[in-house]
């Protein structure tokens, strides 16, 4: 078992967004991608890949890239368009022995295999009282922008966040994008893992070895004194640049990226909140029974007592993504949109 | 009666199989009013054959994917009944520990990775097992089981193209009783057939009767034999006719489900009585044989209920488990 | 239109699980939405009925039984087993110019046809500009107990009530049961209604002419000074029991009934948490993401300088549902934890 | 060439509307580097003999529901090229109010109740149209267009058992240009057509070129005539080719997409110029009717850009409005 031999990085309280220690290679999140699914594909032969189109010259946006020519196209595997009889097909395989890697081009084509993953992967394990596992992860890309209107555009994670059974990590970093995901294939828990496709371009240290982040911690990303700034994905990003401005006059925020959404690192914010008093969660997503009400919801159990401002969510808002771009400038959460409610809540 | 030519231990091999079946359900039958099996039953009282003749050709380490009426499957592919009575009974020593109940029966070690109570989810990932099965090379075939009614879902068409385009070591099995719930097959399907599904994709697919257990033998073992050998998957409708209602252990006919004249023919051919007939009929053993092998079989029977009623309740402080 | 000379009913603030004023008929829940159904039925020519076996003898636990013969088969319609493709259907029908109420016999189903609910349905206004409207009425059915497990007794409002575009209800009431179907068939929004197995031999007064309850408003279902406790459907009978056994002990619980979880009636239950200071939600589904969530986020934005105890959310238990008797009674919420959950927010 | 026997008027309005997209998709191309069009395109360039022929079979009170794919269907359909414009520059003024985009165009009035983007979701969309017009008995009917790969998804089978159990007016029309994206056919089907799958529902089904406007034209027509008279539905592949990348307006053989004489091999067979040149072959019409069309035609398409680009934005503060 390839797997036991790495060493899994609980990553707490590191804040990845600095060099890693020792570490000096840049990679962009694109290519720590392709190099995670390469190394695994390398080391274990029981995965392999499949996905619409993977093996084709894009290659979805270069993180399969080359793979097929390497690894065979029979371990980098195209499929009919049929997203949930395929999610079943991974996860068949997945309980007889094979560690799939099924791969979406878009998280809107997740809501076609709901019933694989809601009704099947994320309860088989349960089900058969533990005796039978579904070591599937399953990758999935949201987009933004350029007019890809409502169904080529959604942040669907609440969705899998909500169904126990199953673990949903959004990683922020090329660091945690290979982590993450070499974390997700050697587990046996089914696992979403859910990128952003505004980060593929993003570049940052990441280890040659393989590293595995398991699901489930979050990381402070900046410290600060005076409100926590809880995010994920793409959005951590406007947070660590929100904060930056807020700095510059005088408020202190610390960022916490939650890295999994489920599970969820509960303590994390908790902690970091009863130190601040004030909370702002910012999401990819939608607000109603979203990640942001999850978060809101654990301080409010949690941490209640700290609080010294009302909670505020950024969200994408409340409708369906449309297509023209003054309405998508207006659809989308900025930076901003953040400093503005942050300076609201002192 | 199509019967095989067989040698005598095959014979009553298939015979014990067919007959287990049928008293492990008639029990859950007699013993199902006492309330203390607390999970829905869908029994297979009447398709008997279907299951025996298919997993009777198949070795212990190939897959079976069941749905909501599988105990005919499970027991036919070898699955302890002790294993099964227990999970009636919402026992920790039931095979997923009292978590999955009657719908969900699995036993990896008899090449059964679980069983889906959601119409038609057995279909893609028996195709995934058998896909995997082709990766390792391990020589193993899988089998989708499922009824008329799951053929309609889209999930049926996505795997057979999926199993005819890799050529997977597949047999779709479709038990054909004619209803799904209380649906009638002509309420839901233009009247085609299931069989004629797979010739659109290219897949040999026969019609045949699933109440004789000859035919079904028959025919499953050239469908077997194909996908061992590599030629890829086949699609096989059983036609056959369920005696009970579509969950528990009464008749439905008297609510109106279905008409009485109908499930009356069916008795008639009866799978059990058929092959028994056949098999006495043959020549080749005495009524005094199959007796020994029906009190046996009561023997294995009353263990497995004792088994599962002696057994120890799941602890409630373990709910938690298994989760992921 | 027949559907505008019924009053809409805003509903707010009556407590129907007291006598209707003037109203002397009981009716079952069961019976209620029946009666909706075919009052449909009669008086608007575009609404029919699809779902499965839903014309058989057992007419979908008693709740279309006899409409197929009264109303004949191409409107009360027996369907295939595929819930994707026929949710496709009954919205292609509802695009143009039909009613149609798709009935599902367990809210487990759902997952199947969430391609055409999340992609299409929900988001078929808004792509086309509010130039095609999709008429369409969803009916799902939750159960609890007797072994179901985990895919048979689901409730999974919280994937629904995330996505813009569809409004939830879930009726705890006979009279809320026919008002809110009756409102979701005559009004040009998608509506799931959400409907749970175990209320539906309880009755309550229902009145008999046709009326419309409009998705959005909660009610006040008992006033209360010390705790605001919120629930849907079932878990509000249990809030009542509770808040008759914290009584006994001079708590004074006001109980709020949800009756729609999108939209959500946000004010009311701020209005109340300003008041009460305190606040528990119970729902039928999971914590993570949820409902409970959803309602906590908002107390923690609206009112989080009334709250004077953390927020407890009372939910099924984070696992997919166990078939043992055993487990299921640990794994359902029930009165005594509501009562203990309180004092210990005291 | 199969060149339709029929009146010049109606020869001429088929060119005029094949000359349309073309054209209109041309336009695309040349201005799409501009980059004010910020929304996806995907392009029939190709394959404009398919729209043409069955929309130009249709009443304008039938419906059509598209796919990604859909500029060619919906010009087909008579909507005015202005709502499309605008809405690909994202304007109030269009289609969906700046709200859908490319992928989403939209004209009830035309018979167009929509268009997803979601591989398959065309398909059911259009049998409940169908059935909507059959349960109405207002004479209407329905057209599912989509795509080889759509053909993939469980939302055909579903929706082909439906349309035959209710014999729907429904026509499944099914546009093989033998990639989805650059997934090539093979690595998604077995070699047996798409046409294939009808049968197994008793569904008329034919494979026919889609590049010959008149061998459209008249497949159409018949299945167009058998759902109208109340024969139930049909399923008609046409296989034809996209001479663009599957998204925008390049071409992506370069970048080893598809073999370059395969695209080679479809351009010969031009549908616009196959149709030109037999229009001409026949002796009804001269250079010149052409070339007066495809004048009026670039006036038109002017109006509708400079319609669109002279339009308003969407407000803002509109963002929330039509959620519901
Ligand atoms: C996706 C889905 N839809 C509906 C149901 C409810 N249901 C349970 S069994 C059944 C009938 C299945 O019929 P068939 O596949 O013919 O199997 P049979 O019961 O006849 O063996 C139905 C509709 C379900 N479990 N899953
Ligand atoms: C359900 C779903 N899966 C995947 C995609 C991504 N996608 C968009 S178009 C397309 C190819 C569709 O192929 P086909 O149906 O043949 O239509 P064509 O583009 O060739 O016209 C794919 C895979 C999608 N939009 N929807
Ligand atoms: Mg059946
Ligand atoms: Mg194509």
């Amino acid at each position: 078992m390839p797997w036991t031999e790495i060493q899994a990085d609980s990553g707490r309280g590191r804040a990845n967004f600095e060099p890693l220690q020792g570490c000096v290679r840049e990679l962009s999140y694109r290519d720590a991608i392709r190099e995670a699914l390469d190394q695994a594909l390398t080391r274990d032969p029981r995965v392999f890949l499949i996905g619409e189109g993977i093996d084709d010259p894009g290659g979805v946006f270069g993180s399969t890239k080359g793979l097929a020519e390497l690894h065979g196209r029979e371990r980098v595997m195209d499929m009919p368009l049929a997203e949930n009889g395929l999610t079943g097909v991974a996860a068949g395989a997945a309980m007889t022995g094979m560690r799939p890697v099924l791969i979406h081009m878009r998280t809107d084509f997740l809501p076609m295999s709901m019933d694989q993953i809601v009704n099947h992967v994320a309860k088989w394990s349960y089900m058969t009282g533990g005796s039978v596992k579904v070591p599937l992860t399953i990758r999935a890309i949201t987009g933004r922008g350029w007019g890809s209107a409502a169904q080529h555009s959604q942040s669907l994670q609440a969705l899998f966040a909500h169904v126990p059974g199953l673990h949903v990590v959004m990683p922020a970093t090329p660091h945690d994008a290979k982590g993450l995901l070499l974390g997700a294939i050697a587990g046996s828990t089914p696992t979403l893992v859910l990128e952003h496709r505004w980060l593929y371009d993003r570049t940052g240290p990441v280890p040659e070895e393989p590293y595995l982040i398991g699901a489930g911690s979050g990381v402070v990303r900046r410290g600060g004194a005076d409100v926590t700034l809880v995010g994920v994905s793409y959005m951590v990003g406007e947070l660590m640049l929100a904060a930056g401005e807020l700095a510059r006059t005088g408020i202190s925020a610390e960022v916490i990226d939650l890295r999994s959404v489920s599970p969820l690192d509960e303590e994390l914010i908790a902690a970091s909140v009863r130190k601040t008093g004030r909370l702002l969660v910012a999401d990819t997503g939608w607000k109603r029974c979203g990640i942001s009400a999850e978060v809101a919801a654990v301080v409010a159990e949690r941490a209640f007592d700290a609080l010294r401002a009302p909670v505020r969510r950024i969200c994408i808002a409340d409708c369906p993504t449309p297509a023209s771009h003054v309405l998508e400038q207006a659809c989308y959460p900025d930076v901003d949109g953040i400093v503005a409610a942050v300076r609201g809540m002192l | 009666m199509n019967f095989p030519n067989l040698p005598q231990s095959e014979l009553l091999r298939l015979y014990e199989s067919l007959t287990r079946i049928r008293l492990f359900e008639e029990r859950i039958v007699e013993r199902y009013h006492e309330q203390e099996m607390k999970t829905p039953v869908h029994l297979c009282l009447g398709q008997e054959a279907v299951a025996v003749g298919v997993c009777s050709r198949l070795a212990r380490e190939d897959y079976i994917f069941s749905t909501h009426r599988s105990h005919g499957h499970c027991i036919a592919k070898g699955m302890p009944l002790r294993l099964i009575a227990a999970e009636l009974y919402g026992r920790e020593s039931g095979c997923a520990g009292g978590r999955g109940g009657s719908m969900h029966l699995v036993a990896p070690d008899w090449g059964i990775p679980g069983s889906t109570a959601i119409v038609g989810g057995s279909i893609p990932l028996a195709a995934g097992a058998a896909l995997s099965a082709k990766m390792q090379n391990n020589g193993r075939i899988a089998v989708a089981f499922f009824g008329d009614g799951a053929s309609e879902e889209g999930s049926f068409h996505e795997s057979l193209n999926f199993a005819a385009l890799h050529a997977l070591p597949l047999i779709f099995v479709c038990e054909n009783n004619f209803y799904a719930t209380n649906s009638p097959f002509k309420a839901r399907q233009p009247e085609c057939g299931i069989a004629a599904k797979g010739a659109g994709y290219g897949i040999p697919s026969v019609t045949a009767d699933g109440n004789n257990l000859g035919t079904v033998y028959q025919v499953a073992g050239e469908a077997i034999e194909r996908a061992r050998s590599g030629g890829g998957p086949s699609l096989l409708e059983f036609e056959t006719y369920r005696w009970k209602g579509h969950v528990g252990p009464a008749c439905d006919f008297e609510a109106g489900c279905r008409p009485k004249d109908e499930l009356e023919r069916w008795l008639e051919r009866c799978p059990h009585r058929l092959y028994r007939d056949g098999l006495l009929g043959s020549g080749q053993v005495s009524c005094a044989d199959l007796d020994a092998i029906e009190r046996n079989l009561r023997h294995e029977i009353d263990d497995a209920f004792d088994f599962a009623r002696a057994s120890a309740w799941p602890d409630p402080a373990t709910l938690l488990e298994h989760v992921c």
